[in-house]
Protein backbone atom coordinates (compact mmCIF):
# COMPACT_ATOMS: atom_id res chain seq x y z
CA UNK A 1 0.00 0.00 0.00
CA UNK A 2 0.79 3.67 -0.85
CA UNK A 3 -0.24 6.86 0.90
CA UNK A 4 1.00 10.40 -0.15
CA UNK A 5 0.18 12.52 2.57
CA UNK A 6 0.36 16.29 4.23
CA UNK A 7 -0.89 15.12 7.58
CA UNK A 8 1.38 13.34 10.16
CA UNK A 9 1.53 9.20 9.93
CA UNK A 10 1.76 7.27 13.26
CA UNK A 11 4.56 4.44 12.57
CA UNK A 12 3.17 2.75 15.53
CA UNK A 13 -0.26 1.89 14.52
CA UNK A 14 0.73 1.34 10.98
CA UNK A 15 3.27 -1.39 12.42
CA UNK A 16 0.44 -2.57 14.69
CA UNK A 17 -1.58 -2.68 12.09
CA UNK A 18 0.27 -5.01 9.85
CA UNK A 19 1.10 -7.02 13.05
CA UNK A 20 -2.71 -7.71 13.26
CA UNK A 21 -3.31 -8.54 9.95
CA UNK A 22 -0.20 -10.68 9.80
CA UNK A 23 -2.32 -13.92 10.50
CA UNK A 24 0.82 -15.82 11.46
CA UNK A 25 2.48 -15.43 7.84
CA UNK A 26 5.68 -12.80 8.53
CA UNK A 27 8.40 -13.56 11.37
CA UNK A 28 9.86 -10.34 10.18
CA UNK A 29 9.19 -6.65 9.66
CA UNK A 30 11.38 -3.83 8.74
CA UNK A 31 10.71 -0.58 8.73
CA UNK A 32 12.59 2.82 7.47
CA UNK A 33 11.34 6.58 9.42
CA UNK A 34 12.68 9.26 7.61
CA UNK A 35 13.03 12.55 9.71
CA UNK A 36 13.45 16.02 9.02
CA UNK A 37 17.03 16.81 10.34
CA UNK A 38 17.78 20.11 12.25
CA UNK A 39 21.33 20.42 10.84
CA UNK A 40 21.68 19.42 7.28
CA UNK A 41 24.74 20.55 5.29
CA UNK A 42 25.94 22.71 8.54
CA UNK A 43 22.81 24.99 8.32
CA UNK A 44 20.53 25.30 11.03
CA UNK A 45 16.82 23.96 9.12
CA UNK A 46 13.62 26.15 10.35
CA UNK A 47 11.28 24.28 8.48
CA UNK A 48 11.28 22.23 5.08
CA UNK A 49 8.30 22.26 2.51
CA UNK A 50 8.15 19.25 0.29
CA UNK A 51 6.96 19.17 -3.00
CA UNK A 52 5.95 16.91 -5.64
CA UNK A 53 4.44 15.84 -8.57
CA UNK A 54 1.11 14.48 -8.08
CA UNK A 55 -0.32 12.09 -10.33
CA UNK A 56 3.35 10.55 -10.72
CA UNK A 57 4.10 10.47 -7.04
CA UNK A 58 1.77 7.68 -6.72
CA UNK A 59 2.36 6.01 -9.91
CA UNK A 60 6.16 5.91 -8.88
CA UNK A 61 5.40 4.30 -5.53
CA UNK A 62 3.24 1.45 -6.72
CA UNK A 63 5.99 1.06 -9.53
CA UNK A 64 8.75 1.18 -6.37
CA UNK A 65 6.59 -1.32 -4.34
CA UNK A 66 5.94 -3.44 -6.93
CA UNK A 67 9.32 -4.28 -7.88
CA UNK A 68 10.04 -5.23 -4.03
CA UNK A 69 7.18 -7.77 -4.41
CA UNK A 70 8.74 -8.93 -7.74
CA UNK A 71 12.16 -9.34 -6.02
CA UNK A 72 11.29 -10.44 -3.12
CA UNK A 73 9.04 -12.74 -0.98
CA UNK A 74 7.01 -10.25 1.06
CA UNK A 75 3.79 -10.68 2.57
CA UNK A 76 3.05 -6.91 3.71
CA UNK A 77 4.65 -3.70 2.48
CA UNK A 78 4.07 0.23 2.85
CA UNK A 79 5.67 3.57 1.65
CA UNK A 80 4.05 6.25 3.10
CA UNK A 81 5.22 10.05 2.08
CA UNK A 82 4.40 13.11 3.10
CA UNK A 83 3.83 16.43 1.30
CA UNK A 84 3.58 20.27 2.30
CA UNK A 85 5.41 21.98 5.11
CA UNK A 86 6.95 20.26 8.08
CA UNK A 87 9.37 21.10 10.84
CA UNK A 88 12.51 19.38 12.32
CA UNK A 89 12.39 15.88 14.32
CA UNK A 90 8.90 15.49 11.63
CA UNK A 91 8.10 12.47 9.98
CA UNK A 92 8.69 12.91 6.22
CA UNK A 93 8.86 8.62 4.78
CA UNK A 94 7.65 5.17 6.48
CA UNK A 95 9.14 2.15 4.92
CA UNK A 96 8.14 -0.85 5.79
CA UNK A 97 8.46 -4.50 4.16
CA UNK A 98 7.52 -8.02 6.63
CA UNK A 99 8.94 -11.14 5.26
CA UNK A 100 8.75 -14.49 6.65
CA UNK A 101 12.38 -14.04 6.55
CA UNK A 102 14.51 -11.45 7.72
CA UNK A 103 16.84 -11.13 5.26
CA UNK A 104 14.21 -10.67 2.52
CA UNK A 105 12.55 -7.84 4.85
CA UNK A 106 15.67 -6.08 5.34
CA UNK A 107 16.29 -5.84 1.45
CA UNK A 108 13.31 -4.74 0.10
CA UNK A 109 12.75 -2.50 2.99
CA UNK A 110 16.28 -0.61 1.91
CA UNK A 111 15.83 -1.24 -1.75
CA UNK A 112 12.29 0.81 -1.29
CA UNK A 113 13.55 3.67 0.49
CA UNK A 114 16.86 3.95 -1.84
CA UNK A 115 14.70 3.31 -5.36
CA UNK A 116 12.11 6.17 -3.78
CA UNK A 117 15.11 9.07 -2.83
CA UNK A 118 16.34 8.42 -6.77
CA UNK A 119 13.02 8.18 -8.15
CA UNK A 120 9.86 9.42 -6.68
CA UNK A 121 8.97 12.84 -7.98
CA UNK A 122 9.51 15.06 -4.56
CA UNK A 123 11.28 17.83 -3.75
CA UNK A 124 12.33 19.23 -0.40
CA UNK A 125 12.98 22.86 0.37
CA UNK A 126 14.59 23.82 3.27
CA UNK A 127 13.84 27.16 5.05
CA UNK A 128 17.31 28.30 6.98
CA UNK A 129 17.59 31.47 9.11
CA UNK A 130 16.67 34.36 6.70
CA UNK A 131 17.10 32.15 3.47
CA UNK A 132 15.60 29.13 1.61
CA UNK A 133 17.38 26.69 -0.47
CA UNK A 134 16.38 23.47 -2.59
CA UNK A 135 17.90 20.59 -1.50
CA UNK A 136 19.88 19.07 -3.98
CA UNK A 137 21.13 15.04 -3.80
CA UNK A 138 24.32 16.63 -2.57
CA UNK A 139 23.46 18.33 0.37
CA UNK A 140 20.56 15.62 1.13
CA UNK A 141 21.49 12.08 3.32
CA UNK B 1 -2.91 20.83 -26.75
CA UNK B 2 0.19 19.53 -24.32
CA UNK B 3 0.21 20.14 -20.99
CA UNK B 4 4.06 21.02 -20.11
CA UNK B 5 4.65 21.48 -15.94
CA UNK B 6 7.63 22.30 -14.08
CA UNK B 7 8.81 21.67 -10.55
CA UNK B 8 10.80 22.90 -8.02
CA UNK B 9 13.26 25.69 -8.17
CA UNK B 10 12.86 24.93 -12.13
CA UNK B 11 8.98 26.37 -11.65
CA UNK B 12 10.59 29.02 -9.46
CA UNK B 13 13.36 30.29 -11.73
CA UNK B 14 10.64 30.18 -14.72
CA UNK B 15 7.95 31.26 -12.79
CA UNK B 16 5.13 29.48 -13.88
CA UNK B 17 4.30 25.67 -13.10
CA UNK B 18 2.08 24.35 -15.38
CA UNK B 19 1.01 25.37 -19.07
CA UNK B 20 -1.48 24.19 -22.24
CA UNK B 21 -0.35 24.98 -25.38
CA UNK B 22 -1.00 23.67 -29.34
CA UNK B 23 1.82 21.46 -30.48
CA UNK B 24 4.02 23.78 -32.23
CA UNK B 25 4.34 22.72 -36.44
CA UNK B 26 7.06 20.71 -36.57
CA UNK B 27 7.62 19.52 -33.27
CA UNK B 28 7.72 15.83 -32.96
CA UNK B 29 10.14 14.95 -30.04
CA UNK B 30 11.67 16.08 -26.65
CA UNK B 31 14.57 17.94 -28.33
CA UNK B 32 12.55 19.95 -30.44
CA UNK B 33 10.29 20.97 -28.12
CA UNK B 34 12.66 21.96 -25.51
CA UNK B 35 14.92 24.23 -28.33
CA UNK B 36 11.32 25.89 -29.16
CA UNK B 37 11.00 26.89 -25.11
CA UNK B 38 14.46 27.57 -25.13
CA UNK B 39 13.76 29.92 -27.66
CA UNK B 40 11.38 32.30 -25.51
CA UNK B 41 13.82 34.38 -23.59
CA UNK B 42 17.24 33.92 -21.97
CA UNK B 43 15.87 32.72 -18.88
CA UNK B 44 14.63 29.44 -20.22
CA UNK B 45 17.39 29.03 -22.73
CA UNK B 46 19.84 28.91 -19.53
CA UNK B 47 17.40 27.04 -17.11
CA UNK B 48 16.28 23.82 -19.76
CA UNK B 49 20.00 23.92 -21.14
CA UNK B 50 20.68 22.47 -17.15
CA UNK B 51 21.28 18.69 -18.06
CA UNK B 52 21.12 17.31 -15.00
CA UNK B 53 17.25 18.09 -15.41
CA UNK B 54 15.03 14.82 -15.90
CA UNK B 55 11.48 14.90 -17.88
CA UNK B 56 9.00 12.65 -17.71
CA UNK B 57 6.19 12.51 -20.32
CA UNK B 58 2.50 11.40 -18.93
CA UNK B 59 4.22 10.72 -15.33
CA UNK B 60 6.64 7.99 -16.84
CA UNK B 61 10.32 9.55 -16.94
CA UNK B 62 11.68 9.49 -20.37
CA UNK B 63 15.25 9.23 -22.68
CA UNK B 64 16.22 12.73 -24.11
CA UNK B 65 15.47 11.40 -27.53
CA UNK B 66 11.82 10.61 -26.75
CA UNK B 67 8.93 11.55 -28.91
CA UNK B 68 6.21 13.76 -28.38
CA UNK B 69 2.13 13.80 -29.55
CA UNK B 70 -0.81 15.39 -28.73
CA UNK B 71 -2.37 15.42 -25.34
CA UNK B 72 0.73 14.64 -23.81
CA UNK B 73 1.77 15.80 -20.41
CA UNK B 74 5.55 16.79 -20.37
CA UNK B 75 7.06 17.65 -17.61
CA UNK B 76 10.68 19.05 -16.35
CA UNK B 77 12.23 19.06 -13.18
CA UNK B 78 15.61 18.87 -11.04
CA UNK B 79 17.09 15.42 -9.67
CA UNK B 80 14.55 14.27 -6.80
CA UNK B 81 15.47 15.10 -3.01
CA UNK B 82 12.19 12.49 -1.27
CA UNK B 83 12.54 10.39 1.09
CA UNK C 1 19.34 0.73 25.67
CA UNK C 2 18.34 -3.02 26.04
CA UNK C 3 15.60 -4.64 27.88
CA UNK C 4 14.29 -8.25 28.35
CA UNK C 5 11.00 -8.20 29.67
CA UNK C 6 7.80 -10.97 29.89
CA UNK C 7 5.64 -8.06 29.00
CA UNK C 8 4.60 -6.98 25.11
CA UNK C 9 6.00 -4.40 24.22
CA UNK C 10 4.63 -1.39 21.74
CA UNK C 11 7.08 -0.50 18.89
CA UNK C 12 5.29 2.91 18.06
CA UNK C 13 5.34 3.68 21.78
CA UNK C 14 9.12 3.30 21.21
CA UNK C 15 9.54 4.72 17.77
CA UNK C 16 7.99 7.76 18.83
CA UNK C 17 9.70 8.45 21.83
CA UNK C 18 13.28 7.81 19.54
CA UNK C 19 11.94 10.46 17.62
CA UNK C 20 11.08 13.14 20.08
CA UNK C 21 14.02 12.73 22.12
CA UNK C 22 15.82 13.30 18.51
CA UNK C 23 16.61 16.85 19.14
CA UNK C 24 17.23 17.37 15.17
CA UNK C 25 19.85 14.68 15.24
CA UNK C 26 19.07 11.45 13.14
CA UNK C 27 17.40 11.45 9.56
CA UNK C 28 17.06 7.69 9.60
CA UNK C 29 15.30 5.39 12.20
CA UNK C 30 15.33 1.85 11.55
CA UNK C 31 13.57 -1.47 13.38
CA UNK C 32 13.15 -4.78 13.10
CA UNK C 33 10.66 -6.44 14.55
CA UNK C 34 10.36 -10.22 15.04
CA UNK C 35 7.00 -12.09 15.04
CA UNK C 36 5.76 -15.65 16.17
CA UNK C 37 4.93 -17.53 13.00
CA UNK C 38 2.32 -19.66 13.12
CA UNK C 39 4.13 -22.36 11.07
CA UNK C 40 7.33 -23.27 11.33
CA UNK C 41 9.44 -26.42 9.59
CA UNK C 42 5.52 -26.89 8.42
CA UNK C 43 4.64 -27.23 11.73
CA UNK C 44 1.48 -25.45 13.36
CA UNK C 45 3.02 -23.52 16.30
CA UNK C 46 0.28 -23.02 19.10
CA UNK C 47 2.47 -21.58 21.64
CA UNK C 48 6.23 -20.87 22.08
CA UNK C 49 8.04 -20.25 25.02
CA UNK C 50 11.21 -18.34 25.57
CA UNK C 51 14.17 -19.52 27.75
CA UNK C 52 17.14 -17.28 28.54
CA UNK C 53 19.95 -16.97 30.44
CA UNK C 54 18.86 -14.17 32.80
CA UNK C 55 21.56 -11.72 33.85
CA UNK C 56 24.30 -13.06 30.64
CA UNK C 57 21.20 -12.47 28.21
CA UNK C 58 21.64 -8.57 29.45
CA UNK C 59 25.14 -8.26 29.66
CA UNK C 60 24.98 -10.39 25.73
CA UNK C 61 22.50 -7.44 24.30
CA UNK C 62 24.61 -4.48 26.49
CA UNK C 63 27.41 -6.11 24.37
CA UNK C 64 25.72 -6.40 20.67
CA UNK C 65 24.65 -2.72 21.06
CA UNK C 66 28.15 -1.10 22.55
CA UNK C 67 29.62 -3.14 19.00
CA UNK C 68 27.26 -1.80 16.80
CA UNK C 69 27.89 1.68 18.11
CA UNK C 70 31.41 1.26 17.86
CA UNK C 71 30.89 0.37 14.30
CA UNK C 72 28.59 3.05 13.05
CA UNK C 73 27.51 6.44 13.87
CA UNK C 74 24.35 5.97 16.02
CA UNK C 75 22.32 8.78 17.40
CA UNK C 76 20.21 5.84 19.21
CA UNK C 77 19.80 2.00 19.47
CA UNK C 78 17.48 -0.26 21.60
CA UNK C 79 17.19 -3.88 21.67
CA UNK C 80 13.72 -5.17 23.38
CA UNK C 81 13.40 -8.79 24.09
CA UNK C 82 10.47 -11.05 25.69
CA UNK C 83 11.04 -14.28 27.59
CA UNK C 84 8.01 -16.95 28.57
CA UNK C 85 4.88 -17.71 26.63
CA UNK C 86 4.26 -16.11 23.83
CA UNK C 87 1.58 -16.67 20.90
CA UNK C 88 1.56 -16.88 17.04
CA UNK C 89 1.79 -12.73 16.07
CA UNK C 90 3.47 -12.17 19.61
CA UNK C 91 6.02 -9.50 19.13
CA UNK C 92 9.26 -11.39 19.81
CA UNK C 93 11.81 -8.57 19.33
CA UNK C 94 12.21 -5.20 18.68
CA UNK C 95 15.81 -3.55 17.60
CA UNK C 96 16.42 -0.22 16.59
CA UNK C 97 19.22 1.79 15.66
CA UNK C 98 18.70 5.40 14.52
CA UNK C 99 21.45 7.35 12.64
CA UNK C 100 22.20 10.96 10.69
CA UNK C 101 22.49 8.44 7.99
CA UNK C 102 20.25 5.60 6.51
CA UNK C 103 22.89 2.77 5.28
CA UNK C 104 24.44 3.33 8.58
CA UNK C 105 21.00 2.98 10.51
CA UNK C 106 20.33 -0.63 8.14
CA UNK C 107 23.82 -1.46 9.32
CA UNK C 108 23.20 -1.23 12.68
CA UNK C 109 20.06 -2.71 13.04
CA UNK C 110 20.57 -5.91 10.63
CA UNK C 111 23.98 -6.57 12.85
CA UNK C 112 21.99 -5.87 16.17
CA UNK C 113 19.47 -8.99 15.11
CA UNK C 114 22.10 -11.23 13.57
CA UNK C 115 24.10 -11.20 16.14
CA UNK C 116 21.57 -11.44 18.71
CA UNK C 117 20.41 -14.36 17.03
CA UNK C 118 23.62 -16.57 17.11
CA UNK C 119 25.24 -14.64 20.49
CA UNK C 120 22.53 -13.92 23.07
CA UNK C 121 21.71 -17.12 25.37
CA UNK C 122 17.55 -17.42 24.24
CA UNK C 123 15.89 -20.82 23.51
CA UNK C 124 12.82 -21.12 21.54
CA UNK C 125 10.62 -24.05 22.80
CA UNK C 126 7.35 -24.41 20.68
CA UNK C 127 4.14 -26.12 21.47
CA UNK C 128 2.54 -28.10 18.52
CA UNK C 129 -0.76 -29.89 18.26
CA UNK C 130 -0.07 -32.68 20.75
CA UNK C 131 3.81 -32.08 21.42
CA UNK C 132 6.31 -29.68 21.91
CA UNK C 133 9.79 -29.56 20.59
CA UNK C 134 13.07 -27.20 21.22
CA UNK C 135 14.18 -24.51 17.91
CA UNK C 136 17.08 -25.29 16.63
CA UNK C 137 19.18 -22.69 14.65
CA UNK C 138 18.43 -24.91 11.53
CA UNK C 139 14.59 -24.63 11.83
CA UNK C 140 14.68 -20.57 12.59
CA UNK C 141 14.98 -17.82 10.56
CA UNK D 1 32.15 -23.92 45.44
CA UNK D 2 31.48 -23.82 41.54
CA UNK D 3 27.44 -22.88 40.36
CA UNK D 4 26.86 -25.00 37.02
CA UNK D 5 23.95 -24.60 35.56
CA UNK D 6 21.97 -26.35 32.06
CA UNK D 7 19.62 -24.33 29.90
CA UNK D 8 16.61 -25.71 27.59
CA UNK D 9 17.10 -29.25 25.73
CA UNK D 10 19.78 -29.94 27.92
CA UNK D 11 18.04 -29.15 30.90
CA UNK D 12 15.54 -31.20 30.18
CA UNK D 13 17.78 -34.18 29.19
CA UNK D 14 19.77 -33.75 32.14
CA UNK D 15 16.72 -32.64 34.75
CA UNK D 16 18.61 -30.04 36.15
CA UNK D 17 19.36 -26.62 35.69
CA UNK D 18 21.52 -25.12 38.43
CA UNK D 19 23.47 -27.10 40.96
CA UNK D 20 26.53 -25.73 43.37
CA UNK D 21 29.13 -28.19 44.19
CA UNK D 22 32.89 -28.18 45.61
CA UNK D 23 35.30 -28.08 42.29
CA UNK D 24 36.68 -32.07 42.33
CA UNK D 25 40.38 -32.65 43.25
CA UNK D 26 42.15 -32.27 40.22
CA UNK D 27 39.94 -30.52 38.15
CA UNK D 28 41.12 -26.90 36.93
CA UNK D 29 39.91 -26.41 33.34
CA UNK D 30 36.61 -27.03 31.10
CA UNK D 31 37.72 -30.51 29.89
CA UNK D 32 38.00 -32.54 32.91
CA UNK D 33 35.38 -30.90 35.12
CA UNK D 34 32.94 -31.85 31.70
CA UNK D 35 34.37 -35.29 32.13
CA UNK D 36 34.03 -35.55 35.27
CA UNK D 37 30.57 -34.57 35.37
CA UNK D 38 29.88 -37.41 32.30
CA UNK D 39 30.82 -40.03 35.11
CA UNK D 40 27.91 -39.74 36.59
CA UNK D 41 26.13 -41.84 34.46
CA UNK D 42 25.23 -43.11 30.59
CA UNK D 43 22.60 -39.88 30.78
CA UNK D 44 25.47 -37.35 31.54
CA UNK D 45 27.98 -38.97 29.69
CA UNK D 46 25.63 -38.67 26.43
CA UNK D 47 24.51 -35.16 26.74
CA UNK D 48 27.63 -33.41 27.24
CA UNK D 49 29.37 -35.84 24.54
CA UNK D 50 27.68 -32.98 22.20
CA UNK D 51 29.85 -31.22 20.49
CA UNK D 52 27.28 -28.26 19.41
CA UNK D 53 27.04 -27.53 23.06
CA UNK D 54 28.35 -23.99 23.75
CA UNK D 55 29.90 -23.26 27.70
CA UNK D 56 30.27 -19.96 29.57
CA UNK D 57 32.26 -19.38 32.19
CA UNK D 58 30.89 -16.23 34.32
CA UNK D 59 28.57 -15.34 31.85
CA UNK D 60 30.80 -15.64 28.55
CA UNK D 61 31.20 -17.80 26.18
CA UNK D 62 34.87 -19.61 26.58
CA UNK D 63 36.45 -22.03 24.51
CA UNK D 64 36.26 -25.66 25.06
CA UNK D 65 39.99 -25.74 26.80
CA UNK D 66 38.97 -22.66 28.97
CA UNK D 67 40.43 -23.33 32.55
CA UNK D 68 37.89 -23.05 35.85
CA UNK D 69 38.81 -21.99 39.70
CA UNK D 70 36.18 -21.96 42.40
CA UNK D 71 33.46 -19.76 42.67
CA UNK D 72 33.44 -19.90 39.13
CA UNK D 73 29.53 -19.44 37.67
CA UNK D 74 29.77 -22.28 34.23
CA UNK D 75 26.76 -23.04 31.56
CA UNK D 76 26.46 -25.53 29.18
CA UNK D 77 23.65 -25.10 26.54
CA UNK D 78 22.40 -25.67 23.42
CA UNK D 79 22.97 -23.32 20.18
CA UNK D 80 20.78 -19.96 20.95
CA UNK D 81 17.86 -19.67 18.67
CA UNK D 82 16.47 -16.08 19.94
CA UNK D 83 15.44 -13.31 18.18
Amino acid sequence: MIRVQTDDFDAGTELEQLRRSNNGQAGAIVSFTGLVRELNAGEQVTQMTLEHYPGMTEKALEKIEQAANDQWELTASLIIHRVGPLAPDDNIVFVVAASQHREQAFRACEYMIDTLKTRAPFWKKETLPGSTRWVTPETTV
Amino acid sequence: MVRLRYFASLRETLGIGDEQLELPDGVHDLPALTRWLQDRDATWASALADNRLHVAINQEIVKADASIADGDEVAWFPPVTGG
